[in-house]
C-alpha cells in the first residue's frame, strides 16, 4: 500500500518541482528582480559600517532573524540537555 | 528553452528534494529518516543560495574586492539562518532517536512505535 | 446578541426562557405522585441475583457506545487501519496531499 | 582515550583552532565569516578533544553547568545589544557614527578597518560565545549520555 | 506610555525571550525566584497585549520596522521595497495575540504545581517561554522568512516539551513524530518562500501581495505553503501524528500546543487572504478548505468516540473542532470574489470561524487541563481505569462540565454562539455542510458524556478513595479559562462586535494590509 501510493505520488511532486525549476524560474545567474538586494549592496557600508554585506544583512537588516536563529540554537541546546537529564523519579518508581 | 543548460543548480536542488522525499517515504530506519531530513535541508539551502547568484558577480564583501557586480546578499543570509536551524533540529532529533532506541531496542519506525489508532 | 442572516442569538433571552421552562416543568412535576417513597425505587434490581459490589457496577469506558462501533464497522475498520502510527505513513499523506492539491489548483487554473 | 601522540598533537592543535576561530569571529564584518562560522570552527576543536580524550576526561574541565551559563550569557548580550537600540527601534545599530566601533568605511572597495560596523562585531562575539558553548554542550551531553554517564540536573 | 505602545509589538516578543535567557541563571538561585520571573514576564506580556489591542482597535494597523531609525519607516529613502523585517500587527494578529497571552499565562500558572514533582524544571520553563515568544513571533510578523524562523522556534521548543517525560517510551515517540513533521513542514514552507523570493525579490507579505501575479510558480508556492502549514494544524488526512504527539505531552503543554496549531492556521489565513488575496483562485481554494474541513470534523469526532485514553480522546476532538474553523473561513474564502454573497453570508461565516478559534482556544485547553488534573491525581490517562472521581474532585468536575457543554455547543455557552454563526451562514452556501456540522456536534456531546460518565460518575472506586482535589495553582489556571468561557457566553454580541468582526475585516481587507507597508514610506 505504502509503496504503491508513494510510487504514484512521488513522481508527480518531482515532476512539478523539476519542471518548475527548469522552465519557469529565472535563468540561473540572471535574476528577474533585485531591488531589495541592490539597495542593500549600495547602502550597506554607509548604513551599517560593515564591509561584509552578508554580515550586515545577518546582523542589521535581518537581525531579528538572527536573534530567532540564535534562539533556535539556544532552544535546541536546552531541549537536548533537558531530554538527556537524569530522571530521579524513574529509579524510585520501578 | 534556451536557458535550460544554465539551470543546473536549480535542477540539482529539485533532485535533492526529490531524493530526500523518497527517503522520507521508503526508509524505515529512523537514522536514515533523519539523514533524509538533512538532505531535504541541503536541497532547500542549495535552492536558496543559488537564487542569489548573478553571472560574473563577486562575493558581496567590499574588503579588497575588484569592481564589478556583486551577488545578492540576502539569500546567503537566509541560507546561513536555515543551516543553523537545521543543525538545531538535527541535534534534537538525534537525541530523541537515542531515547527511542533505549526504550524500545529498535530504530525501525514500524517496530518502535507504541501508539496507533 | 449576535445577528445572523436569519435570526439572532441572545444568551440572556435564552436563559430567561430556560428558567421559565424549568418553572413550568417544576409545576408539572409537583402535580405528580404524592406517595413517592425515597430509596426503594432507586435500588439496583438484578432479577433476584445478588447485588454487585460498588466497583463492579461502574460501567467502564470501553463498553460505552459498543453498539455504535459495531454498527459502523464498515467505516471504522478501514479508518482505524489507516491510522498506522508509522512516521513514514504520515509523511506519505503530506506528499500525497501536496500532489493532489497541486493538480487540483493547476486544473482549476486552466494551465 | 587515544594514544599519547594523538593527545599531545590534539592539545597543540587546539590553540591554533581557537585562534583561527576567534579570528573568524572578530573579522566577521570584514571578511567571510562571523559568529556562527567561527563558533563552529572552535567547536570542531572541542569535538577533536572529545575524540582524543574521552567524555569523562573532558567533563572535568568543561562542565555542562559552565557551558550552560556561558550560553545564556551570550544570548543575553545579544538581546541586550538589540534592546540597546530601542531608542530608535529594536535592533537599531546605535554605534554607527560614534567613537566606539563607529567608523564608516569609504564607499566601495577598501582595505577594511576593524573599528567599523557598530554593534555588528559585538553581536558577532556574543553569537560566537553562544555557539561555542551551546554546540559543545550538545556534543558533550550526547557523548556522556551514550557512554551511560550520569548527568547533572 | 506612548513609547510603550509604539514598541509593544517587539516587546511582546522580546520580553519572553529575555526571560527565557534569564531563567537558567536565575533558576540556579532557586525555584521560587524562577517561578516569579516566569509568571511576572507573562503577566507583563498580557498587559502589553491588552494596551496594544486597545490602540489597534482605535487607530488601526500597527507597524514596527526593526532596526530602522524610526519604527514607522517601512520604506527607507529612495527604496520602493521594504528592506528590513517589519512586524505588522492588525486586528487579526492581535486577536490571536490576546488568545495566546491568556492561554500561556493560564498554562504557566497551572504548571507551577502540575510540574512541581518533575526534574529539569529550569529548562522546562525556559522552553515554555521560548514557545511563547515563538508563537507571538509567528502571529505578529509581516515577513515570510521571519514566520519560518518563529515557526521553527515554536516547533522545536514544543517537541522538546512533548518529550519532557522521557521515562515514558511513548512521550519520546510523540516528540519525535512532532519534530520530524515540523522539520519537514518547515523546510517545505521554506522552499515556497524561496519560490516567491525568486520572482519578486522580497520577503515582505505586504510587498509580495502588492506584486503578486499568481503565476505558475506562485501556485506551486501556494500549495507548499498550504500543505506545510495545514499538516501542523492536524487537518485530515494529515492529522495522524497529531493525537500521538498531543496525548503524551504534559497537559499544560498540550493546552499551549493547541494554540500553536491555531497560529499555523492563522498563517494559512494570512497567506490566503493577505498574501494571495484578490489574485487567488478563491473558489477552488475555498472549496478545498471546506471539503477538508468537513472531513476533519467528521473523521476527528468518529475516531474520538471509541478512544479510552483521555488525552488522546481530547486530541481527536481538537482535530474535529478545527474542522469548524476551516469550514467557516473556507466558505468565506470561496465567496471572496463575489461581493454580494460575501456581504450576505461570507463575512458571517468567516466571523463564525474566527469566533470559534477564540472559543476553542478557551475550552479545549481547559479540557486538556482537567485531563491533566485527572492524570495528576490518578497517575493514569486510561479512562477504563478511572471512575467515581467526581466524589473527591468537585472543582475539576465543575470545570469539566463547563468545558464539555461549551465544546458540544449546548446553549447558552459560547461554543453554541460560534457554531450558530457557522451553521446559519454555511447553510446558505450549501445546506449539506450545515447538516454534517450539526451531526458532528451531536456526536461530540455523546462522546464527552462517555468520558464524563467513566471518569467522574459512578461509585467511588476503592483505589481512588484517597484522591484529593488538585492544588490551587492548577485550579487558578483552569479558572482563568473557565471565567473567559463564561464571560464570552454571556456577552457574545460584545465579543463579536469588538474583537471578532475587526479581525474578519482585517482578513478580508487586503488593501489595508498592503497599505500598511507600502504607504508608510515618508512619515
Amino acid at each position: 500500500m505504502r509503496k504503491v501510493v508513494g510510487l504514484i505520488v512521488l513522481p508527480v511532486v518531482i515532476a512539478f518541482l523539476v519542471s518548475g525549476m527548469l522552465l519557469l524560474i529565472h535563468p540561473f545567474g540572471y535574476p528577474d528582480a533585485s531591488d531589495m538586494d541592490d539597495y542593500i549592496i549600495q547602502n550597506a557600508q554607509e548604513e551599517t559600517g560593515s564591509n561584509n554585506v552578508v554580515t550586515s544583512v545577518v546582523f542589521d537588516y535581518r537581525g531579528f532573524d538572527t536573534l530567532g536563529e540564535a534562539t533556535i540554537l539556544f532552544t535546541a541546546v536546552t531541549g537536548v540537555l533537558l531530554l538527556l537529564r537524569t530522571e530521579k523519579r524513574r529509579r524510585e518508581g520501578s | 528553452m534556451e536557458h535550460i543548460p544554465l539551470n543546473f543548480p536549480f535542477l540539482a536542488a529539485a533532485l535533492l528534494v526529490g531524493i530526500s522525499l523518497y527517503i522520507l517515504i521508503f526508509k524505515k530506519n529512523l537514522i536514515k529518516l533523519i539523514m533524509g531530513i538533512a538532505m531535504l535541508a541541503a536541497g532547500v539551502n542549495l535552492f536558496l543560495v543559488s537564487l542569489g547568484f548573478r553571472a560574473g558577480g563577486a562575493a558581496p564583501i567590499y574588503t579588497n574586492v575588484t569592481e564589478g557586480p556583486m551577488v545578492m546578499p540576502v539569500p546567503q543570509a537566509l541560507t546561513l539562518t536555515s543551516i543553523v536551524i537545521n543543525v538545531a533540529v538535527l541535534a534534537l532529533m538525534l537525541t530523541m532517536a537515542i531515547h527511542i532506541y533505549r526504550h524500545t531496542g529498535s530504530l525501525d519506525s514500524e517496530k518502535s512505535r507504541k501508539m496507533k489508532g | 446578541m449576535i445577528e445572523s442572516p436569519s435570526g439572532f442569538w441572545g444568551p440572556v433571552v435564552w436563559i430567561i426562557a430556560a428558567i421559565v421552562a424549568l418553572l413550568i416543568a417544576y409545576f408539572i412535576q409537583r402535580r405528580g405522585e404524592k406517595a413517592y417513597k425515597k430509596g426503594v425505587q432507586s435500588e439496583t434490581f438484578l432479577m433476584g441475583n445478588p447485588k454487585l459490589s460498588e466497583g463492579e457496577t461502574h460501567i467502564r469506558a470501553h463498553n460505552i457506545y459498543w453498539g455504535f462501533f459495531e454498527g459502523l464497522k464498515k467505516y471504522y475498520v478501514p479508518t482505524i487501519t489507516a491510522h498506522t502510527g508509522i512516521i513514514n505513513d504520515h509523511l506519505i499523506w503530506l506528499i500525497a496531499g501536496i500532489a493532489i492539491v497541486m493538480i487540483i489548483l493547476f486544473v482549476a487554473g486552466g494551465i | 582515550m587515544l594514544s599519547k601522540i594523538v593527545r599531545t598533537v590534539t592539545n597543540e592543535f587546539m590553540l591554533f583552532i581557537v585562534v583561527f576561530g576567534l579570528y573568524i569571529i572578530a573579522h566577521g564584518h570584514l571578511t567571510p565569516g562571523g559568529g556562527f562560522q567561527g563558533g563552529a570552527v572552535i567547536v570542531s576543536g572541542v569535538v577533536m578533544l572529545l575524540v582524543a580524550f574521552n567524555s569523562q576526561e573532558l567533563k572535568k574541565t568543561l562542565s555542562e553547568r559552565v557551558l550552560s551559563i556561558m550560553e545564556s550569557t551570550g544570548a543575553l548580550i545579544f538581546i541586550a545589544l538589540a534592546f540597546a537600540g530601542i531608542g530608535a527601534a529594536f535592533f537599531y545599530n546605535f554605534l554607527v557614527g560614534t567613537p566606539i566601533l563607529g567608523r564608516i568605511p569609504a564607499t566601495g572597495p577598501n582595505p577594511g578597518d576593524i573599528w567599523t560596523g557598530g554593534v555588528i562585531p559585538l553581536m558577532n562575539l556574543a553569537v560566537g560565545l553562544k555557539v561555542v558553548a551551546g554546540l559543545s554542550a550538545v556534543v558533550l551531553a550526547l557523548a556522556l549520555f551514550s557512554s551511560g554517564e550520569e548527568m547533572e540536573e | 506610555m506612548a513609547a510603550l505602545i509604539t514598541h509593544s509589538p517587539i516587546l511582546i516578543i522580546a520580553i519572553p525571550l529575555l526571560a527565557a535567557f534569564l531563567t537558567l541563571p536565575i533558576g540556579r538561585a532557586g525555584g521560587k525566584a524562577r517561578n516569579v520571573l516566569v509568571i511576572a514576564s507573562l503577566a507583563f506580556v498580557e498587559f502589553l497585549v491588552i494596551i496594544l489591542a486597545r490602540d489597534i482597535y482605535l487607530n488601526g494597523i500597527h507597524i514596527y520596522t526593526l532596526g530602522a531609525t524610526s519604527p514607522e519607516l517601512t520604506l527607507p529613502g529612495g527604496a520602493m521595497v521594504p528592506i528590513r523585517i517589519i512586524l505588522e500587527v492588525d486586528a487579526m494578529s492581535i486577536f490571536m495575540g490576546i488568545i495566546w497571552a491568556t492561554v500561556s499565562l493560564a498554562a504557566a500558572i497551572y504548571s507551577l504545581s502540575h510540574m512541581a514533582r518533575e526534574t529539569g524544571q529550569n529548562r522546562f520553563y525556559t522552553l515554555l517561554l521560548l514557545m511563547v515568544a515563538g508563537c507571538f513571533g509567528m502571529i505578529f510578523t509581516g515577513d515570510l522568512f521571519n514566520l519560518f524562523v518563529f515557526l521553527e522556534i515554536a516547533s522545536i521548543s514544543g517537541a522538546a516539551l512533548i518529550a519532557f517525560r522521557t521515562r515514558f517510551a511513548d512521550a519520546v515517540e510523540g516528540g519525535f513524530k512532532y519534530i520530524v513533521i515540523s522539520a519537514v513542514a518547515g523546510l517545505i514552507f521554506l522552499f515556497g518562500v524561496g519560490l516567491l523570493y525568486a520572482q519578486y525579490n522580497s520577503l515582505n507579505i505586504g510587498f509580495l501581495a502588492n506584486a503578486m501575479q499568481y503565476s505558475t510558480l506562485d501556485i506551486i508556492a501556494l500549495t507548499l505553503f498550504l500543505m506545510s502549514l495545514t499538516i501542523k494544524t492536524g487537518m485530515v488526512p494529515l492529522h495522524m501524528w497529531y493525537p500521538d504527539s498531543y496525548t503524551v505531552a504534559p497537559a499544560n503543554i498540550t493546552a499551549m500546543l493547541v494554540i500553536t496549531s491555531h497560529a499555523c492556521m492563522y498563517a494559512v489565513f494570512r497567506i490566503c487572504f493577505s498574501l494571495y488575496g484578490i489574485t487567488l483562485d478563491a473558489t477552488t481554494v475555498g472549496w478545498i478548505i471546506v471539503i477538508i474541513g468537513l472531513l476533519t470534523m467528521f473523521v476527528g469526532v468518529t475516531m474520538a468516540v471509541f478512544q479510552t485514553d483521555v488525552m488522546r480522546f481530547m486530541s481527536y476532538h481538537a482535530i474535529s473542532q478545527m474542522g469548524y474553523m476551516w469550514m467557516g473561513v473556507g466558505v468565506g474564502l470561496a465567496v471572496l470574489g463575489n461581493p454580494e454573497a460575501l456581504a450576505t453570508y461570507g463575512r458571517d461565516a468567516i466571523s463564525g470561524g474566527i469566533f470559534h478559534i477564540l472559543n476553542h482556544a478557551m475550552y479545549k485547553p481547559l479540557l486538556f487541563m482537567t485531563a491533566g488534573a485527572l492524570f495528576h491525581r490518578t497517575g493514569t490517562r486510561d479512562l477504563n481505569k478511572m471512575g467515581g472521581l467526581g466524589h473527591n474532585m468537585k472543582f475539576t468536575l465543575i470545570l469539566y462540565i463547563i468545558g464539555t457543554l461549551s465544546i458540544a455547543g449546548i446553549p447558552p455557552l459560547n461554543g453554541f454562539a460560534s457554531k450558530f454563526l457557522i451553521y446559519e451562514s454555511v447553510y446558505q452556501f450549501n445546506p449539506v455542510l450545515a447538516v454534517v456540522a450539526m451531526l458532528v456536534s451531536i456526536i461530540t456531546l455523546a462522546s464527552f458524556t462517555k468520558a464524563f460518565q467513566s471518569a467522574f460518575t459512578g461509585p467511588q472506586l476503592p483505589e481512588y478513595k484517597d484522591v484529593k482535589e488538585v492544588p490551587k495553582p492548577m485550579l487558578i489556571g483552569m479558572g482563568i479559562l473557565a471565567a473567559g468561557i463564561i464571560f464570552t457566553s454571556i456577552f457574545p454580541g460584545l465579543i463579536v462586535e469588538r474583537i471578532v468582526n475587526p479581525a474578519t475585516d482585517a482578513l478580508i481587507n487586503q488593501a489595508a494590509y498592503v497599505n500598511g507597508i507600502m504607504g508608510g514610506g515618508m512619515p
